[in-house]
């Protein structure tokens, strides 16, 4: 009993560490990790909510990229054209993807498994089709320049405002889907992962739900869109290819599907990891004496740990984390 | 010297995701043309076993961990499945046991018979059919659509194609009518003594197994409980009593409540 | 109350093959019926248009209300609740989780409310929780109530999938073969545990079974299909044996 | 004419292209994401086989396509085979990996440059005039014939030997199709090799056609709709798919708007799936049966 | 004791092909200036990263390279979609910004912002004009005009340019086509073009674009003119498709003039066993030139401020690669004079020919 009582407080005490090292992490840095740390951080609210469609309801989906092109388009558009301020775009920009989500949902009540990604790439064409437009029409061929966001009267500017911000937003979307996937609605998809016909049968409405995972998602998704706007201060279609989709699919199944930590940890992974190839190989003797070769044997190098991590870890990191985290935490466990 | 048995296991442990441990070091022998049944509670390990002895493919992360499976005196626990069929020895398993987009035809079709010839393959197939009308009449029905029992009637029919000399048959009478069951029993003692085939049977109900098997074994939590000569077992009260619940000739009814209190435990 | 349930000449075919011929039956409140009939008779398919799975012809009236029309989960949340023939839990999720799937139609939180975490949710959540352990107690798996279901042996998860059907309280439960791959002595408990909630909830049970001894010495009232087609009705004692039926499905003895 | 003309070609194109993604999947249920890659592997080898040897060009394209078919052999051996039995998910994510893999070794062996495959072969490219007055170059003819071809022989293969059968049944249930006695690794090795080599064949006709870089794994990409429309596990399918795709594209181009031409298509495709929500000619994966 | 030199590119990816080539360069450049002993006395440390055209990646570096002590001058080799984080770090750092071998961003037109510079040689809207202007030299403007872009804001936006200035000029603008990148056919969008009759194809866009709506074109039957932007790989392939029609306009000098200091940047590529053929690096060697006159101009010990100030008022010799210098002043960081020649194949010397010598235009 007395174990069963002390872990919940363990764990306490050990998030309020990392949350603390978390927040101070600023202080102590340099600009350039906490733009890693920033980037991290975007990476990690996008891969969660793609986790809560595809790794808790289930539903693939390709267009990623293009749902995070429409929450920065929102901004950018909002804010090139009316000077919207900050607490406009951004819930401006959830509600446009709110709304895409619906829109490009609706498939899914028809269309499962795979095919339900000829919709999500539908969006992302029709999004970037769109931005393209809007980019050519203003006459902003090299993308719209964004300005940083005025909060309380002060310019957001700088990797520690923003790192404390997007630590903030990251947080409350994790709780937040955290909430969910343990409460009914998190329930209700399982179940529908797992039959649909099923599900129904137990009195889940199955279309409701799945359209409300696809809203939540993509409202999610849009946010982390425009809040990239606003980091990087521009908006272009070209930083929106497939492959930015390809590589959120890849976050969540190399964290693990259908855990919310395997989505930070995979948005970790896939966000850092060619910075660590190309530092462990420029400390190769004459490093910048073969820079072209060098940059292309980190980008296959990238792919090639991803094999390997692949092969001999399927499960995800996740899976790497359960299986090497303290035997005490486990013992607990029937 | 005399030949070696159809199939022993020798301290057969198998561990799931590399810690739980499933069997604890399994010995067990099939003759050839013999019918031994597997019996025991939920949990025991039955499916595990004749799991092991077809062959894992990575799935569950299931492994043999320790002891040895030999077929004919050749070790074969580290053969993948598909070999292990080719020499003869097939499953019908407990769950998925059926290609369910497949035809009933097409699920028959995709069975790779090792060295058998086109007319030795209608033969069979003809055989199926007629050991199993209901099949017929679905042919070109997918077999996911397929009702419980004509699954478990297409699995048998998919294994018998195969041209065992060994079936290994996970839970037997799993959702078939009593008389299909019946039925099942007797072509399966006939297409034995017809075909010379051996099979190991894990069957939850004990007084059809015990009258179907030559030879039976008991299992309680991945070991060996009890083993011997169906009719002696079926003789024992005591191990009736223990393990399979009740005794022999013995006619309780369910309306009188349970043998023993706070069960499945 | 008497009728809960009443079949009256439902038909249904897929693509030619016609798989319910006009079959009428009708279940008291309080009462095991039993469904039995050879494989591919169609007793799982009765379910199924009963739970609004399938749309066949003719009425089903479920406490006076029709149910044809009506979407699975509509039916459900009217006091429906089944198992099924191949259990169709979700694996990776504890038994405990399991069976609050099944009381989705009885929690009543928003999904907003569930994302800020407000208390109210938390307190509801609470609540059903409660019930559900309940539930598990009455089954007598509290030992595996945090284990993942796909861990379980195959007979666990058959009990799992009973109790999953009971923890949405419902007034007419569809049982599909809940005793196949259980052991006699799991049988007897399921037994113990079928009369415990009839005699208690008074609820009305439809049946689907394939032992023979199972239905004789529990079933009220035995309905027999065939191709389809019902082929008698009746009392254990006089259904069991009933020519047509020891020719069509239980065989000589 | 002319319109007809494009859009047989483009059509043969996506047609070539897709049956790849159609017979991975079929066997395994991975939608392998480095096909486009691949694709463009076989051609870069057409590249080094022309430079490397002074065959003529008939020969070098047949080496080439050999030489891919290898390729995808090799991929199933040390990778995919590894695999064999985890979820589907995993397999797919490491095609992706396998896909940044193939990019960067491209462009660290051959370089980021454009390529000329068909210059260096010194092979000619002239254009024939239709009966119809309509034009087609003898490469996109050769690719049409070839996709005949290809797809006449998968079929074939697949219809007459139990094959085509045993591969669904593997893509279905890995377990029970080796339990039934089917080799999963020799299934798979077919697969991959096929796979490769109908789409290096791909690859090399484009790359002869009008040169070769690296977005040449795009146009990979662009095909896998395609694949889906038809249904994942049907050949028929992915050709019907490809004339649709391609008629709608040309359409397009041609009386509407060419910008169009990217995003229209995906909306037929919409359309068409769900009228048939497994694709044209694909099986029902999931069944309602309870 | 050395300058230290920062450029971000992108050097793998999907767009690689138009931008190693010219970092390729820019470092065998700069490392035959080190191997003659340097700027000043003191050698000049280039660092390089690749952001695969990536917006992250590309702010990374720079954030990365700024972070590096003493960095004199960054350089962007990329993307425009990575420009925004780069120009923001740059200038808070108070370092000067070069864009080589990619889009001048307008802010180094007159007025210029004082710390973004560029070595480019395309220039939207000059370009056009210049390519119209010799249009209308050739064929007068009573002609129907075809249009051809992919469909990149960047490129459309300089066509739809071109549209108009079409119709100012009298021409009549009969067709456009904007192709998605990587079609795997160009024939489509070639028949539409044909059907409209054109005299005259114009097309600037990437490469692969202008060339494959050429050829594609040519498939078909058509003979008209068709001139297209000159890239890196305008002479490999003319020659490729030695065909009499097909003008590329551009500001550098191919290397059929085998000017001397042409046949040193072959010699240069071959002793280092480049992967790229020496005619794909004119742009990354003006690069080179450029910031060795800027340092040079800016003395020993440089800091960001004096390369700047350096900068603003520099005067590149470009030995032939261009028109003429290359001039910054403090208004203007593009050039004063942007020159334009026309090439082409001639079939009957089979040989590439100067259709139209250097023509200046004045950059206000
Ligand atoms: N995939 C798996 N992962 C983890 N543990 C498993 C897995 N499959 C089986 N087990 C465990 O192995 C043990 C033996 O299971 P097995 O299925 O062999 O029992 P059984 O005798 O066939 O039971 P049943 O009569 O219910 O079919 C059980 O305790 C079970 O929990
Ligand atoms: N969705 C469906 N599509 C096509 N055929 C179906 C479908 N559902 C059921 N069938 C067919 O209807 C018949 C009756 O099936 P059902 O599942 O109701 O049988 P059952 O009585 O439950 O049999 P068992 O005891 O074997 O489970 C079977 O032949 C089955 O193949
Ligand atoms: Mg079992
Ligand atoms: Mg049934």
């Amino acid at each position: 009993m007395s174990e069963a009582a002390r872990r919940p407080l363990l764990r306490t005490a050990l998030l309020a560490a990392a949350g603390l090292v978390l927040l101070l992490l600023p202080l102590a840095t340099t600009p350039l990790l906490l733009d890693l740390g920033c980037q991290v951080l975007l990476a990690c609210i996008g891969a969660l909510s793609l986790m809560l469609l595809t790794g808790f309801a289930g539903q693939v989906s390709l267009g990623h990229a293009g749902l995070l092109a429409a929450g920065a388009f929102t901004v950018g558009i909002l804010v090139k054209e009316a000077t919207a301020p900050f607490w406009v775009t951004l819930p401006a920009a959830a509600i446009a993807g709110a709304l895409l989500g619906l829109l490009f949902g609706l498939p899914s009540l028809r269309l499962r498994a795979l095919y339900l990604a000829v919709s999500s790439l539908a969006l992302h064409f029709i999004v970037i089709y769109l931005g393209g437009e809007y980019e050519t029409l203003r006459g902003l061929s090299t993308g719209i320049m964004v300005d940083p966001p005025r909060l309380f009267g002060h310019e957001l500017y700088g990797g520690r405002a923003w790192y404390i911000l997007l630590l903030v937003v990251a947080m409350a979307v994790l709780l937040a889907c955290r909430n969910l996937v343990r409460s009914r609605t998190g329930r209700a998809w399982a179940a529908i992962r797992a039959h649909e016909t099923v599900a129904a049968a137990l009195g889940i409405a199955v279309a409701r739900h799945k359209l409300l995972a696809f809203v939540i998602s993509s409202a999610f998704t849009a946010l982390a869109g425009g809040l990239f706007a606003y980091y990087r201060g521009f908006v272009s279609i070209e930083a929106f290819s497939l492959y930015l989709s390809i590589q959120y699919v890849a976050m969540i199944i190399i964290g693990g599907m259908g855990s919310l930590g395997g989505a930070i940890l995979g948005a970790l992974f896939v966000t850092l990891f060619p910075y660590g190839i190309e530092a462990a190989l420029s400390t190769l003797p004459h490093a910048d004496r073969y820079a072209g070769a060098m940059f292309a044997s980190n980008y296959a190098a990238f792919g090639l740990v991803m094999i390997f991590f692949l092969v001999f870890e399927p499960q995800g990191l996740i899976g790497l984390w359960r299986r090497w985290r303290p035997a005490s935490a486990k013992a607990g466990r029937p | 010297m005399i030949a070696p048995p159809l199939l022993t296991l020798e301290a057969v442990g198998v561990t799931y995701q590399r810690s739980i441990v499933a069997l604890h070091g399994i010995d067990l022998t099939v003759q050839a043309g013999q019918i031994v049944a597997i019996l025991g509670v939920n949990g025991a390990g039955k499916t595990t076993t004749l799991r092991a002895i077809s062959g894992f493919v990575g799935l569950d992360q299931a492994r043999v961990t320790g002891g040895c499976i030999r077929h004919r005196g050749t070790a074969i626990e580290t053969l993948p499945p598909h070999l292990i069929t080719r020499r003869g020895i097939v499953l019908v398993p407990e769950r998925d046991k059926v290609f369910p987009n497949l035809t009933v035809a097409e699920n028959l079709a995709a069975v790779v018979t090792a060295a058998a010839g086109t007319a030795e393959r209608r033969r069979r197939e003809q055989l199926v059919y007629e050991h199993f009308p209901r099949l017929a009449a679905r042919r070109s029905s997918e077999a996911g659509l397929l009702s419980g029992g004509e699954r478990q009637m297409l699995a048998v029919g998919a294994a018998l194609l195969c041209g065992p000399e060994l079936l290994l048959i996970d839970e037997l009478s799993l959702g078939l009518a009593p008389i299909i069951v019946g039925e099942l029993g007797e072509r399966l003692k006939t297409i034995r003594s017809e075909l010379g085939l051996a099979i190991l049977l894990v069957e939850q109900s004990a007084a059809f197994a015990l009258q179907m098997a030559d030879h039976a074994y008991v299992l309680e939590n991945g070991r060996v409980a009890a083993a011997g000569p169906a009719a002696t077992l079926a003789a024992d009260t005591d191990i009736q009593r223990y393990y399979l619940g009740t005794a022999a000739g013995e006619r309780r009814s369910y309306r009188d409540g349970r043998t023993r209190p706070g069960a499945c435990q | 109350m008497s009728e809960q349930l009443v079949l009256d000449g439902v038909s249904l075919s897929f693509g030619g093959l016609t798989v319910l011929n006009s079959v009428s039956f009708s279940v008291r409140a309080g009462e095991l019926f039993a469904l039995i009939g050879p494989n591919g008779a169609g007793k799982t398919s009765v379910f199924n248009c009963i739970s609004g799975i399938y749309r066949p012809k003719g009425d089903i009236r479920y406490r006076g209300r029709s149910l044809l029309g009506l979407a699975p989960h509509r039916v459900a949340a009217l006091g429906v609740g089944r198992t099924f023939q191949h259990g169709e839990l979700v694996p990776q999720m504890t038994v405990g989780d399991n069976l609050m799937i099944a009381r989705h139609t009885r929690i009543a939180t928003t999904p907003w409310g569930e994302l800020l975490g407000l208390p109210a949710a938390r307190r509801e959540e609470e609540r059903h929780r409660a019930a559900v352990d309940e539930v598990i107690r009455f089954v007598e798996i509290e030992a595996y109530r945090d284990t993942p279901v796909g861990a379980l042996p195959f007979g666990l998860q058959k009990i799992v999938g009973f109790a999953r059907a009971l923890a949405a309280e419902p007034t007419l439960l569809l049982l599909d073969e809940p005793s196949a791959g259980l052991t006699r002595e799991e049988r007897e408990d399921l037994a113990y545990f079928i009369l415990k909630i009839r005699d208690r909830l008074d609820m009305a049970m439809v049946w689907i079974e394939h032992d023979m001894q199972m239905v004789a010495d529990l079933a009220d009232r035995i309905h027999v299909l065939d191709y389809g087609r019902s082929l008698a009705e009746g009392p254990p004692e006089t259904v069991l044996k009933d020519e047509a039926v020891i020719r069509a499905y239980l065989g000589s003895p | 004419m002319q319109l007809a003309v494009n859009i047989v070609v483009l059509a043969a194109t996506y047609a070539l292209i897709a049956c790849g993604y159609v017979l991975i999947y079929r066997v395994s249920r991975v939608l392998n994401l480095a096909h486009g890659e691949l694709m463009m592997v076989g051609a870069y080898l057409l590249v080094t086989v022309a430079s490397a040897s002074a065959l003529p060009p008939l020969l070098a394209v047949g080496l080439a396509a050999a030489l891919s078919l290898g390729v995808g052999v090799l991929v199933h051996l040390f990778l995919m085979r590894r695999l064999t039995g985890q979820p589907a998910l995993a397999a797919v994510l490491t095609t992706i990996g396998l896909g940044i893999l193939l990019r960067g070794l491209v462009v660290l062996l051959w370089s980021a440059e454009q390529q000329h495959p068909a210059q260096s072969l010194g092979l000619a490219n002239p254009p024939i005039t239709l009966f119809g007055g309509g034009r087609i170059s003898t490469l996109s003819l050769a690719l049409v014939l070839t996709t005949g071809a290809v797809y006449g022989g998968l079929f074939a293969f697949l219809r007459f030997s139990r094959w085509g059968i045993r591969m669904r049944a593997a893509g279905q249930n890995p377990l029970l199709a080796a339990q039934r006695g089917i080799n999963l690794n020799g299934i798979y090795a077919v697969a991959w090799g096929l796979s490769t080599f109908t789409g290096s064949v791909a690859g090399i006709l484009i790359a002869l056609d009008s040169g070769l870089d690296t977005t040449m794994a795009t146009i990979g990409l662009k095909a896998f709709p395609v694949a889906l429309v038809g249904g994942l596990d049907s050949l028929l399918g992915s050709l019907l798919g490809a004339l649709i795709v391609a008629t709608a594209e040309v359409v397009l181009i041609q009386y509407v708007d060419p910008l169009l031409s990217d995003v229209v298509p995906f909306l037929i495709l919409m359309a068409v799936l769900l009228a048939r929500p497994w694709g044209l000619f694909g099986s029902r994966e999931e069944l309602d049966r309870v | 004791d050395e300058y230290a030199v920062g450029l971000s590119g992108a050097i793998t990816g999907p767009v690689a092909g138009t931008y190693a080539p010219a970092v390729e360069a820019l470092r065998l450049y700069i490392d035959k200036v080190n191997a003659a002993g340097g700027v000043n006395g003191h050698p000049i440390h280039l660092i390089v990263q690749d952001d695969q055209g990536q917006p992250s990646m590309g702010a990374t570096n720079a954030k990365k390279l700024l972070g590096q002590d003493n960095l004199l001058l960054l350089l962007n080799t990329s993307l425009s979609s990575t420009y925004a984080p780069m120009i923001a770090e740059s200038q808070r750092a108070g370092v000067p910004l070069l864009f080589a071998a990619s889009v001048c961003p307008k802010e180094v037109y007159p007025p210029a912002q004082p710390t973004l510079f560029c070595t480019t040689a395309f220039a939207s809207q000059f370009d056009s004009r210049a390519t119209l202007a010799f249009v209308k030299e050739k064929s007068g403007t009573s002609i129907n005009l075809g249009l051809a872009a992919m469909s990149i804001p960047l490129s459309r936006g300089e066509i739809d340019y071109a549209e108009g200035l079409a119709g100012e000029m009298g021409m009549k603008a009969v067709d456009k086509e904007i192709v998605p990148p990587a079609a795997p056919d160009y024939t489509p969008f070639a028949t539409k073009l044909q059907q409209a009759s054109p005299d005259w194809v114009y097309s600037w866009a990437p490469w692969v674009t202008e060339v494959k709506t050429l050829e594609a074109l040519r498939k078909l039957g058509w003979e008209g003119n068709y001139i297209g932007w000159g890239h890196i790989e305008t002479e490999g392939e003319l020659a490729r498709l030695k065909d009499g029609k097909f003008y590329a306009i551009g500001a550098n000098a191919l290397f059929s003039d085998r000017l001397p200091v042409q046949q040193d940047i072959t010699a240069t590529a071959t002793a280092a066993n480049s992967t790229y053929a020496a005619n794909l690096m004119t742009e990354g060697w003006i690069a080179g030139m450029v910031v060795e006159a800027a340092l040079k101009q800016a003395g020993w010990p440089a800091t960001p401020e004096k390369v700047l100030a350096a900068m603003s008022h520099l005067k590149v010799d470009t030995k032939g690669l261009r028109g003429g210098p290359l001039e910054w002043t403090a208004d203007n960081h593009f050039r004063t004079r942007q020159y334009y020649r026309v090439y082409r194949w001639n079939p009957a010397s089979n040989g590439i020919e100067v259709v139209k010598d250097w023509t200046a235009y004045e950059v206000h």
